[in-house]
């Protein structure tokens, strides 16, 4: 009885313990963002604040691009998703239910992609989005990001399709649908909660992009939100208030995202990035 | 009359490790409208595979499918209109059951208002009115079934195809659906391909099997007829429990007299099998457990010590062994003064054996006429 | 024979793996290609052509005490944060597989730093551990455990372990994930019979927990090893590879390369080196995990 | 087209036309997959439009482009697409363009950055320009013969210091080594606040403080020999001791100094508004623009003060100017920086980062309409100081003799000097131990050079 109690208050101290690790982080970002620029640089500091100040935040939307940047990012997020949820679904579709050739081949060449340091794939995507003058425009970005996103969306989607059983599309032809019907009323529902953790990562991917969309959105109204927050540290002493607070609402779409949709995440999570 | 279901020299291969298998190999029959058809065998025999090239789920490598003399080898399934039952009853989960039965009508293009006196009609059938709202997850095994059932036969398919229904099921549920899904073909007018690996299912529902061995009919008969005349002993083993006694017996006894011995027994042989022996030397006899009776000592044809018995109820199965060890079983009602160890006189129910060709294991003889030609 | 069914099916197979064959080829294939192909020509940043050099660029990669110094470091952070993210993904599987009230909030918050952008972490954690600004040297200075600030990123020690636990805090909740998904599928039976065998909490653990976790947590260290011996941009925003060299990882020296020393083709060499490095771990993934069979464990 | 390509001598090397090999693998796929997209192939060069990389981007220096960009096209036609990467990835900027063969128009930079683009015949001759702006000899690139950059603007590096502190210590700001040793030393009064900042990482902030000292201490990284050609001189006779007296000076300096072994630029902005330390330096006046912003209480109190000359009185010149890439649209490039130096709105441009952007000439720093700005208006001792300095500055390439020095990339792009600063005050290794391992770095990359 009493190492019973022993031993589970232990663990809700560690459990305390680490969530203050993962959450301590996050907490202090939203308190910078929510104190005054003039308070920012004199410690000490009231670990627990009381008095807030907006100024961070009517300063990032007033006198910042923060809001196209965002724009931009929403726009580009929500492409990949699409292009990323249609072709990686058809594609473990076809690795779920057909045998063909160069398909071992084309699975890892999907893994290997993975394993090119990304660093120096800006030359040859800069060449090959300049050939195709998508430059500075969202499709552009959209396709970076769906070749970043894709492969790890077309390995989840092919692990989900494996487990539909065969049967229930089979018994949809033999009730007469035809091969794509089966495919949009009977498979797609099944593999839900897998479409919605590629879609997931897809987002999360393009969102949190940093490197492709330094290379490919060369003008200033076309960044996205990581690239433009980057440029609040460039040139002029790096203004942790606005940092803090472009971060803070970066990452509140992400975590509404993870609260509402952490059971389908559970599955997504099997592999990948 | 038209033959409802012909195939016609199906063929079936895989190419495997480099090596071409035959799942299916050159099989021909005809089914005929309203037949109970039932594909029978272990697994691994071909029957899954022959009824999918029925439904067009698989291809056929060659030979031909005719329903109602139609070619339907290369025809979709979707235009085959069929209705078919799967093995894991595969009801769609996000759909409510009333949509489940539902789905073909409305796969076709059904009015709704039609549709739902339809899946009525069909629920109705099956006595699952009151589920018609629920999740597939709500329901039980047997309920499960029945909507699959409900949703092959809704669109009234002239060949209704079941993988293996009941093998999802626990044994009493098995029973039960059993006597359900005969009593639904009368009401149906549907020829039913039936596929299962549990004999006891094919026997009591079928018009007719087809037992299936490596890709091939190794018969194709009434139950009836399967479980007296067994064409081969294969067929002979796997139709019936317990199984068949088949014992080596050597072949000797004055012509026109021969007499079988082998594992400790003598069976003096009738004159009208002697023409059936012609020729061998070593023949395998067959016996069914219930063939064989405990006799006075100057009918036996042979003595078996009793090892185990077995009570089934009314009879009791028994083993025994003969003088050199060879096993044998026997159901019969055996008087409960014979205890273990108890030295019986059997005799063999000379109107039903058989006896198989020692290397093709083709019945030379069985238990309901002699054949007269090997 | 013909079949038309057949036909069908080579129609459906090119269709559906045509839009993601095409994508790749084009974003990513092709691309990765091309720069592996740099790696033998001698290839400026400033001029746009090149010439053919065959191994020189090799050659004089692996000559370089720099390119073995990252190397090793390399080895380091990817030994640390693999090493970090499993006994993080341990410790808060295990706790929180446990029934406890809040768990998904928690679950959740645990998830989180796994889905902000880089950039933002790495400018949380220069923001918290900065020397005279930092929230965490203050709160160490005044409970008495420190006496002068501590410069974790700019402190030639202290920047390589500072590194791994920002990377670690960032990536743990995959293991975290993983792990507890794993935990899940573990039929309670399992439990039961070693109990009744007499096997306490700890023998548990040990006798059915990690047998049962061990495919789990070797493909986290393999699949997060090639991510970590990828990593840039986290390092590169936080320290740029210093103070001196001391969070220089392989990553970072070639990113160098390329862009300090502006010589394309001698950067796609080292590409070229983590590539073969990272070749011989997906071998060990393909070998010894059928990625096919993964699912059905985690479902 | 007046691209020049390098083609290999005899050495029978085969040259590969990065183009050939990309169109190949580039038509392979995106041909076959989306011939709508390739037909709006950016891949030509076109007359009516420009692309301008810029280095400033403050938002000021934006609105000024916006306007300026408006009028051209409205004159021109030419449409100019703006790009900021910022000053930290400018380089990567222009050299990924380069690679591709789609170089910039016009690149607005430092000319130190510019010179290694140019010294692979990437940057267009205007020398035209040059003349037609009489453009100050101090702030010219010249190689072989021709002008490669239009200089716009300057800035020197020199020191802002809290004369308040000085005040309160009773002390006047420096003048010498010693006395800015000795003043650093009374006004350290940490953890409140430190004497002084010395970055000691590998950054350019870093690498300028050790490169500004060794050239108050007239210490050389190179020399011309006898054959005119430069060669490294960091470890040779008395300039050795020179470059060691220079490294152990800011190493003593860095006792009253925070670690420093991260600092960036902005970190020397930031300790310096946020009141950590009492001396800084910048390369101009971006620092004060940064007070005023973020401690406004603090501006008036910050002062422009030279760092301390021993051997000479020379100051570290940064020189900005525009850039047209060889190849590009040169024509529609030359408009418009034609078209920029004569818009009114240039008097705005240089008010972006008031007395940060220094003009390239005199006259305007003394024009009236440069002086009528607020921030001038008020900081008219910062522009006193900054005459008072005028011609005193020499751009690096300069520094080591009056011949162009086209290896100065290769310590800077390193930021060799920040390294230097960094091993010795963190990495706690010799001063003399240092400079001979930083001469060889550089003696082993020039050996290297290709």
């Amino acid at each position: 009885m009493t190492r019973e109690f022993a031993w589970r208050w232990m663990r809700f101290l560690w459990l305390a313990v680490g969530m203050l690790f993962v959450c301590f982080p996050l907490y202090w970002m939203a308190v910078t963002a929510l104190t005054p620029r003039t308070e920012l640089f004199r410690p000490p500091y009231d670990v627990i604040r009381f008095s807030y100040s907006l100024e961070n935040i009517r300063e990032l939307l007033s006198a910042t691009q923060f809001l196209t940047f965002m724009g931009n990012s929403l726009i580009v997020a929500l492409g990949t998703v699409v292009i990323n949820v249609m072709a990686s679904t058809l594609a473990g579709y076809a690795l779920s239910r057909f045998e063909f050739r160069g398909k071992k081949t084309f699975v890892a060449a999907t893994l290997w992609t993975y394993m090119f340091p990304p660093i120096l794939l800006a030359i040859p995507l800069y060449l090959v989005f300049s050939y195709i003058g998508l430059r500075n425009s969202y499709g552009g970005l959209i396709l970076a990001h769906v070749s970043i996103s894709l492969p790890l969306n077309v390995w989840i989607m092919w692990q989900y399709f494996q487990v539909v059983p065969r049967s229930l599309e089979e018994a949809a032809w033999t009730s007469g649908a035809s091969r794509l019907r089966a495919l949009i009323e009977v498979l797609l529902p099944s593999a839900l909660p897998g479409i919605i953790s590629a879609a997931i990562f897809s987002f999360a991917l393009s969102w949190n992009d940093f490197a492709f969309a330094f290379i490919l959105q060369t003008d200033i109204a076309m960044f996205t939100l990581p690239v433009g927050l980057a440029t609040f540290v460039e040139q002029s002493a790096i203004h942790w208030g606005l940092i803090m607070a472009s971060s803070l609402i970066v990452s509140l779409p992400t975590f509404a995202l993870v609260f509402f949709l952490q059971r389908y995440l559970m599955h997504g999570f099997s592999i990948g990035k | 009359m038209s033959v409802a279901l012909k195939l016609d020299n199906v063929t079936k291969t895989f190419t495997q490790n480099g090596k071409t298998i035959a799942a299916v190999d050159d099989l021909s029959l005809d089914i005929q409208p309203g037949e109970f058809f039932t594909f029978v065998g272990a697994s691994g025999c071909g029957k899954t595979t022959t009824l999918r090239m029925i439904a067009g789920l698989e291809t056929v490598s060659s030979g031909k499918i005719l329903f109602d003399d139609q070619d339907v080898t290369n025809v979709t399934t979707q235009k085959r209109g069929i209705g078919m039952v799967f093995q894991d009853i595969a009801l769609f989960p996000f759909m409510s059951i009333r949509d489940n039965i539902g789905y073909p009508l409305k796969v076709a293009g059904m009015p709704k208002s039609q549709i739902a006196q339809k899946v009525e009609a069909a629920a109705d059938l099956l006595s699952i009115t009151d589920k018609l709202s629920m999740r597939p997850t709500q329901l039980s095994g047997g309920q499960q079934q029945r909507v699959a059932i409900g949703r092959a036969i809704v669109k009234e398919p002239k060949i209704l195809l079941l993988d293996e229904p009941l093998s999802a099921l626990d044994a009493r549920l098995r029973t039960e659906m059993r006597t359900e899904i005969l009593r639904l073909h009368r009401r149906i007018n549907a020829t039913i391909v039936y596929v299962t690996h549990d004999q006891v299912e094919a026997m009591t529902m079928s018009s007719r099997v087809a037992i299936m061995e490596a890709g091939r009919a190794a018969q194709v008969d009434t139950p009836r007829q399967v479980f007296r005349a067994p064409r081969y002993e294969s067929v002979a083993t796997f139709i019936g429990t317990p199984a068949m006694n088949v014992w080596d017996m050597q072949v000797t006894g004055k012509a026109g007299q021969p007499v079988l011995q082998g594992g400790g027994m003598t069976v003096a042989l009738t004159r009208e099998d002697a023409a059936a022996l012609d020729g061998f030397r070593w023949v395998r006899m067959g016996v069914r457990p219930a063939a064989l009776k405990i006799v006075p000592q100057d009918e036996a044809d042979f003595s078996a010590v009793l090892h185990l018995r077995e009570p089934l109820g009314f009879e009791d199965e028994c083993h025994l062994e003969t003088a050199d060890g060879t096993d044998i079983k026997l159901v019969g009602r055996v008087p409960d003064t014979l205890v273990e160890g108890a030295s019986l006189h059997i005799a063999v129910d000379r109107a039903d054996y058989c006896i198989f060709h020692p290397d093709t294991g083709k019945a030379l003889r069985h238990g309901l006429a002699p054949l007269t030609a090997a | 024979m013909a079949n038309t069914n057949q036909a069908r099916e080579g129609a459906w197979i090119s269709a559906a793996i045509a839009p993601s064959l095409i994508l790749l080829l084009i974003v990513a294939y092709l691309p990765i290609l091309y720069a592996l192909s740099l790696a033998f020509y001698d290839k400026s940043a400033f001029r746009p052509d090149m010439e053919w050099v065959g191994l020189a660029n090799a050659e004089w990669l692996l000559a370089q005490k720099d390119f073995w110094a990252a190397m090793g470091r390399s080895v380091v952070f990817t030994l640390g944060t693999v090493g970090f993210q499993l006994a993080f993904g341990l410790f808060f599987g295990l706790l929180l597989n446990q029934a406890i009230a809040g768990r998904s909030v928690m679950r959740s918050l645990v998830i989180l730093p796994y889905l902000l952008p880089t950039i933002v972490i790495g400018l949380v954690f220069r923001w918290i551990l900065n020397p005279e600004f930092g929230v965490v040297n203050q709160l160490l200075l005044s409970s008495g455990l420190i006496d002068r600030p501590i410069n974790f990123f700019g402190g030639i020690d202290a920047a390589m372990p500072s590194i791994i636990i920002t990377t670690g805090w960032q990536y743990g909740s995959f293991a975290v994930l993983l792990i507890l998904a794993r935990l899940q599928s573990i039929n309670p039976r399992l439990y039961e019979a070693a109990r009744s065998c007499g096997a306490g909490t700890w023998r548990c653990f040990v006798d059915v927990t990690l047998p049962n976790l061990r495919t789990t947590l070797l493909l986290i260290a393999l699949l997060r090893g090639i991510w970590m011996f990828n990593k840039f941009d986290l390092i590169w925003i936080i320290t740029q590879g210093g103070p001196l060299q001391a969070t220089e990882t392989l990553p970072i020296y070639i990113y160098e390369i390329a862009f300090r020393d502006f010589d394309f083709g001698r950067a796609a060499a080292g590409c070229v080196a983590i590539f073969i490095i990272l070749l011989l771990f997906s071998f060990i993934y393909f070998k010894f995990f059928n990625p096919t069979k993964e699912v059905e464990v985690n479902r | 087209m007046n691209r020049i390509v390098r083609t290999s001598g005899a050495t029978g090397r085969r040259v590969i036309s990065r183009r050939g090999l990309l169109r190949t693998g580039a038509a392979l796929g995106a041909g076959v997959a989306m011939p709508g997209l390739i037909s709006r192939a950016a891949w030509a060069q076109d007359a009516k439009k420009l692309t301008f990389i810029s280095e400033e981007s403050s938002p000021k220096a934006q609105a000024v482009y916006d306007r300026i960009n408006a009028d051209f096209e409205k004159e021109t036609g030419i449409k100019v697409t703006m790009e900021y990467p910022g000053f930290a990835n400018i380089a990567q900027r222009v050299a990924t363009l380069i690679a591709s063969g789609t170089p910039a128009e016009l690149v607005w930079y430092g000319t130190g950055s510019a010179m290694e683009v140019g010294l692979q015949d990437q940057l267009a001759d205007v020398s035209d320009l040059v003349s037609e702006f009489d453009i100050p000899d101090n702030l010219r690139l010249v190689m072989n013969g021709k002008d490669r950059s239009v200089a716009t603007s300057q800035q020197f590096v020199y020191g802002w210091y809290r004369s308040d502190l000085y005040e309160e210590a009773g002390i006047d700001p420096y003048s010498d080594w010693p006395g800015y040793l000795a003043a650093v030393e009374k006004l350290n009064n940490p953890p409140s606040h430190y004497g002084n900042v010395v970055p000691s990482a590998q950054s350019g902030a870093s690498h300028l403080l050790m490169e500004t000292m060794m050239q108050k201490n007239d210490a050389h990284w190179f020399a011309l020999n006898d054959a005119g050609e430069y060669e490294v001189a960091l470890d040779q006779g008395d300039n050795f001791s020179r470059v060691v007296e220079t490294l152990e000076y800011l190493h003593q300096m860095h006792q009253f100094s925070p670690e420093g072994s991260n600092y960036g630029w902005g970190d020397l902005m930031s300790q310096y508004f946020t009141g950590r330390v009492a001396n800084s330096y910048y390369v101009g006046a971006r620092l004060l623009e940064q007070t005023l912003a973020n401690a406004p209480d603090l501006a008036p109190k910050t002062k422009p003060i030279s760092l301390p000359a021993k051997a000479t009185d020379n100051y570290y010149l940064s020189v900005q100017g525009f850039h047209i890439g060889a190849g590009s649209n040169e024509d529609g490039a030359r408009q418009y920086i034609q078209f920029f130096l004569n818009h009114p709105a240039y008097v705005d441009w240089l008010h972006s980062v008031p007395l940060h952007i220094i003009p390239a000439k005199r006259e305007i720093l003394q024009s009236e309409a440069y002086q009528d700005n607020d921030v001038i208006q008020q900081r008219m001792d910062v522009l006193e100081f900054l005459d008072s300095i005028w011609g005193k500055g020499r751009a690096p390439y300069y520094w080591d003799g009056d011949k162009l020095n086209p290896y100065v990339g290769v310590y800077q792009n390193d930021n060799l000097g920040g390294w230097m600063l960094a091993a010795r005050n963190i990495g706690k290794q010799d001063a003399e131990s240092v400079v001979r391992e930083a001469a060889e770095q550089i003696r082993t990359k020039m050996a290297d050079l290709r």
